[in-house]
């Protein structure tokens, strides 16, 4: 039955992708990459890549999707015809993907035990990582700890994209005349409902900060998530309002402090004789140290996550209201 | 046991159909806003059915309060999003099938 | 017949990606020229995955009674690219969007300037 | 009960299979945004009926995320569709 | 108890830096503590060279788990050479940017920038000094990340569109990467770079594994602008404020070039690339294409800025050309290219900056008369610009005579004398410029009282560079030294080292197993 829902799931993700292709209006391919980033997520899910699914429909599907969306409000929806040839393209597509399928040729048999990705390195992460790191879930303890440096520099990437989206667009606060008619202010029944769903969808983010040691989630998740409750309450009440609730200028300090906090449990270890990120130096038993790391850290990534999200939200959302009061 | 079990089995069963149904009507309706009343009505039974389906093979667990929640949220969103979508569309200017057949009587008589 | 099964999921994959990489060559608008990057960034991880998957296996959370686990490695991979992916697509539209303010079109072949263009 | 939840889960496969029909051609831009909207609510109960079929539901923390994803892209359609250009 | 974390600080310290400077805000506080984060990266940079030089290889273990489970930091010769340049250029750069930057980017912008710098510096220290080969593509992504971001802080329009270029062909190269990695990890099971080594070792053959080589290679070669996939960065080096150009010129491609090395010679091993693979073919064609078509395009553009642009891909040809002779001279030069073109652009660029902050233009025409209202800028730009030349006493000279050395050790004449001809390309390109500045007047739009020298804090960071110029091309014993053993320790003791790793490795992951 798995193999026959990853197949058809698969059909239905390469449909999409040649839909895209010759769809001009570009709504239509947001939102079918909507369906793509989906679709996708449901074969990580099927492939046993809980979390990842998790990231995927969060990050892919919500805030990829919005900022896009955003994005065509203030480019227009239209792809026009290209007039030079596909030709070249075509060809250059051509020859990767067929570099590509000679090398699927010497590719071990898809889902394999006896595969060498399952025989070297990974076996000590499924074995061992409950004694040594005494978490659950091993994506967790892989990312937070054995792979530690990487969620470190991916965070560092965040932060880099939030500055990158705030020199270019800045977040500008409105005259308050100006924006007397944000949001969907004509919707009141989805006024009502927003207003009761919105605390839901944190206690959720904080159900998936804090059970990301268990189950599928973590910071990454938690912070997208708690992001999209605030994306929720901007589109429906408008960026003034938001604004109100959490600042441009609180987001920023919270991004810096985000990766601060992650970095200093790093410092601390260091500080206590160890190597850098060295979470056993954190208390005097190993898997206690390694516990309270884990916590921390993954508190300054979905500190940083969230704020970053939000304030490159923010930055899109205000172009988009500013182009429309103009 | 073997009573709950057919009960959900029958619920999904239920489930399924409705889902059916309703996509069939997504395509079998004349005009957008019937095709609306299709998706959208069909969705919270389907929504029910299945959910309440899957609630008795939990074994009354917090998979049962997730899937209270899964249901309760769909319950609240999913008619709100239909909502929200006719209202756009009707704001958008876009005809539905009777005031479409007026307008080209008016236009006839007109013309 | 077995070599399809074994390797089917490889080939969908590969037809996929170079959906997401025509598009980003071939496509005359930027913002489409970004959601054929996330197309193929999102097949890409998709590879990754395919390889952490074995079969019989769970997903990598230790459950009490069940012995086989699928690779967690590049699932934490994954977890970090698809960040770094959502990051690059929020720069790319930002860069859009100044461009559309600056040249009032974010078509590549409108741009009045060869120099100027993509 | 597996049979049942196979073919529920099939099932749903070919709405969602309808829907995105819907979502591909469509005669207004309404429509598309209805079929992908429907999409959506259907993925949430197919990871849910999916789990039971796995017997691993305890990952319905994912149907959730999915509900709400859903929920946020729709306003998110409404919301930036109102700056664009008139129906099709 | 810092001395045990020298391969690590280089990338926390601005990387934690980054978000302080950020919070700063203010220009001028920005500016001092990011300079001083930077000096701060240099000094351990040439601790760890020094360490390097007596011990070898610097391995340090992150969260103290051991490779291959966890992340491991792998400092060598190689490296830390690589790595002294890019943090001493990028301490140069932020002490000359302080008057370029206040007049080229807007003032709410200032500590973005600044910011970007010191991520992207972090970056890049982290590509040069990681051991694995994911970790490299998370760094990479930080780099690139902040590099569009700088770029896109100019105020010309057209910074945007380059900048925009840039992200999709950086992203593309990067996703290739991504995808070569995702090959080997498929057959090896590992992701350290050693352990690949030694693994792949026993796939030689493998077409998984070939395509993999294949599809790093291309995604690096994106990265350093290899010849015909260069597109990007004549637009972005043109386009991007002064002191960005300064950075990137000297040390992003440079760090890519270093990453083409690492991938060649300690993970694929240069029997599978240049014997089996043939590698070696294609790298040399495209760098004498390189050199070729981009020397004469140089020569033909009005922009100085673009004309430096286009001498840099030109100049990534020597490198890679060096690296495709496949011996251990050939490897040699090209990493002594790698420092003293860093030496060259760095300097160029920071007095076309000068120009530019003075002048408000880059116009070969603009640069009509300065050799006499800007002495020491134009001295400067002359100076590093004989060295691109490869005028004897200069940097430049040296790199090109191991060059050619490296080229007539496997009697290859062509070569050599293609290497020569391209200098005389050079010739022009400079000496265009050149006559400008001291044969042509001020032109009269300009008033000669506007025109003058600019401020210390500029000329300071240009003569130390342009003054190591001339050093470093007449006392060459330290840059050959290192470069010499670097190379000889790439082609050699790389492998041995390797497998006896890989044997220690194995026979633990069994103790593990176990």
């Amino acid at each position: 039955m798995a193999e026959f829902i990853n197949l058809a799931l698969l059909a239905l993700l390469a449909l999409t992708a040649l839909r895209i292709i010759f769809l001009k209006d570009l709504f239509s391919v947001v939102m079918l990459f909507g369906i793509y980033s989906f679709l996708s997520a449901s074969i990580f899910l099927n492939l046993d890549a809980v979390d990842v699914a998790f990231t995927e429909a969060s990050v892919g599907a919500g805030i990829s999707t919005v900022l896009m969306l955003g994005t065509l409000a203030l480019t227009g929806r239209k792809e026009k015809a290209s007039k030079h040839s596909s030709c070249l393209p075509l060809v250059v597509v051509c020859v990767t993907g067929a570099v590509l399928i000679y090398g699927t040729l010497d590719m071990p048999p898809f889902g394999d035990p006896n595969n060498p990705a399952h025989q070297h390195v990974a076996p000590r992460y499924i074995e061992e990582s409950l004694k040594e790191v005494g978490l659950p879930n091993m994506v967790t303890s892989v990312l937070a700890s054995y792979r530690g440096f990487d969620t470190l520099g991916e965070v560092v990437v965040v932060f880099a994209a939030a500055i990158g989206v705030l020199s270019l667009l800045g977040i500008r606060r409105q005259k308050d005349e100006l924006v007397a008619d944000t949001g969907l202010k004509e919707h009141r029944v989805l006024h009502v409902i927003a207003k009761l769903i919105i605390p839901l969808i944190i206690l959720f983010a904080l159900y998936v900060q804090f059970h990301g040691d268990f189950g599928p989630g973590g910071g990454f998740q938690a912070g997208v998530i708690a992001a999209a409750a605030f994306i929720l309450y901007t589109l429906v009440f408008g960026l003034k309002r938001t604004f109100v609730v959490v600042s441009p200028k609180f987001l920023a300090w919270m991004a810096s402090i985000g990766v601060l906090v992650y970095a200093c449990v790093g410092l601390f270890s260091m500080f206590k004789g160890g190597q850098f990120l060295d979470y056993n130096q954190l208390a005097a038993d190993p898997i206690a140290g390694q516990h309270y790391g884990i916590i921390i850290i993954e508190l300054g990534v979905g500190i940083t996550v969230f704020a970053a999200m939000l304030s490159i939200f923010y930055a899109f959302e205000s172009q988009v209201e500013r182009s429309n009061v103009q | 046991m073997l009573i709950l079990d057919i009960v959900s089995a029958l619920l999904l069963i239920a489930g399924g159909f409705f889902g059916l149904s309703g996509a069939i009507g997504l395509f079998k309706f004349p005009d957008f806003y019937t095709r609306v009343h299709s998706a959208s009505v069909t969705d919270s039974i389907a929504v029910i059915l299945i959910m309440g389906g899957l609630l008795l093979q939990t074994s009354f667990d917090i998979n049962t309060a997730k899937l209270l929640f899964i249901m309760l949220f769909l319950m609240l969103t999913s008619p709100t999003a239909s909502h929200a979508l006719a209202k756009s569309a009707r704001h958008g200017g876009l005809a539905s099938m009777a005031e479409a057949k007026m307008d080209e009587q008016e236009n006839n008589n007109n013309g | 017949m077995s070599f399809v099964l074994d390797y089917y999921n490889y080939w969908v994959v590969v037809f996929l990606m170079m959906t997401g990489f025509y598009i980003v060559i071939s496509a005359n608008n930027l913002v489409k020229k970004i959601v054929g990057l996330n197309i193929f960034q999102t097949s890409v991880f998709m590879l990754y995955i395919t390889v952490g998957k074995v079969s019989g296996g769970t997903a990598p959370i230790v459950t009490e009674g069940v012995s086989l686990y699928s690779n967690p490695l590049p699932h934490v991979l994954i977890l970090t690219a698809i960040v770094v992916g959502v990051a690059t697509t929020a720069l790319g539209l930002s860069l859009v969007v100044r461009i559309k303010r600056a040249y009032g079109t974010v078509e590549e072949n409108e741009f009045e300037n060869k120099d100027d263009a993509i | 009960m597996t049979v049942v939840l196979s073919a529920v889960c099939i099932t749903i496969l070919i709405v969602m299979a309808l829907a995105m029909a819907r979502a591909f051609n469509a005669k207004t831009v309404y429509d598309r945004i209805l079929g992908v909207n429907m999409f959506g609510t259907k993925t949430v109960l197919f990871i849910a009926a999916s789990g039971f079929l796995m017997g691993r539901p305890d990952f319905l923390d994912i149907a959730i995320v999915y509900a709400l994803i859903n929920f946020i892209g729709m306003i998110a359609v409404l919301r930036f569709f109102e700056y664009t250009a008139p129906i099709e | 108890m810092l001395e045990q974390h020298l391969a690590i600080l280089p990338i926390i310290l601005p990387l934690i830096a980054a978000p302080i400077a950020f919070l700063l805000g203010r220009s001028s506080l920005s500016w001092g503590f990011s300079t001083l984060i930077s000096a701060g990266a240099f000094f351990s940079a040439i601790q760890l060279l020094v360490v390097t030089l007596s011990t070898g290889v610097v391995s340090y273990a992150v969260g103290d788990w051991p490779p291959p489970w966890g992340i491991e930091l792998r400092a060598d010769l190689a490296n830390a050479f690589v790595l002294l340049v890019v943090s001493g250029i990028s301490t140069l750069v932020l002490l000359f940017a302080k008057e370029s930057v206040e007049k080229e980017i807007d003032p709410s912008l200032h500590s973005h920038y600044y910011t970007a710098h010191l991520l992207c510096l972090a970056g890049l220290c982290g590509i040069l000094l990681t051991g694995d080969a994911f970790n490299l593509f998370v760094f990479l992504e930080v780099s690139s990340l902040s590099i569009y971001t700088m770029i896109s802080l100019s105020s010309d329009r057209r910074c945007l569109t380059a900048a925009f270029r840039y992200l999709i062909m950086g992203t593309v190269g990067a996703t290739f990467i991504l995808i070569g990695v995702g090959l080997l990890y498929m057959k090896t099971g590992t992701l350290n770079m050693l352990d690949l080594a030694g693994r792949i070792d026993l796939y030689d053959s493998s077409r998984t594994i070939n395509t993999g080589l294949a599809f790093i290679m291309v995604g690096v070669s994106i990265k350093l602008a290899l010849f015909p996939l260069h597109m990007w960065l004549p637009a972005a080096y043109t386009h991007a404020p002064s002191a960005v150009t300064a950075f990137l010129a000297a040390t992003a491609t440079k760090v890519a070039v270093y990453v083409m090395i690492r991938f060649i010679f300690t993970i694929f091993g240069t029997d599978h690339v240049f014997l089996e693979m043939r590698m070696d073919i294609p790298l040399m064609v495209f760098a004498v294409l390189a050199i070729f078509k981009c020397s004469y395009m140089a020569t033909v553009q009005s922009n100085v800025k673009t004309v430096l642009a286009y001498s840099s891909i030109a100049q990534i040809g020597y490198m890679i050309l060096g690296v495709s002779l496949v011996s251990v001279a050939g490897l040699m030069a090209g990493i002594i290219h790698i420092f003293n073109h860093a030496l060259m652009k760095g300097a160029l660029f920071m007095a076309v900056g000068a120009v530019f902050y003075r002048i408000g233009s880059v116009d070969v025409n603009a640069f009509s008369g300065l050799g006499k209202h800007m002495p020491l800028t134009m001295a400067a730009f002359t100076i590093a610009g004989l060295s691109i030349i490869g005028v004897p006493l200069t940097v430049g000279f040296v790199s090109k005579w191991y060059l050619i050395s490296a080229a007539l050790e496997q009697n290859n004449w062509l070569i050599a004398a293609l290497v020569l001809i391209g200098s005389l390309l050079a010739v022009i390109y400079i000496g265009r410029i050149l006559e400008a500045a001291y044969f042509k007047k001020l032109p009269d739009t300009v008033d000669p009282n506007n025109v003058k020298e600019v401020s210390w804090l500029m000329l300071g960071p240009m003569w130390v560079l342009v003054l190591a110029n001339i050093y470093f091309g007449v006392d060459t014993s330290m840059t050959t030294e290192v470069a010499s053993k670097a190379s000889q320790w790439l082609f050699h003791h790389e492998n041995s080292q390797a497998s006896a790793d890989i044997i220690n490795t194995l026979v633990s992951a069994k103790e593990v197993a176990k």
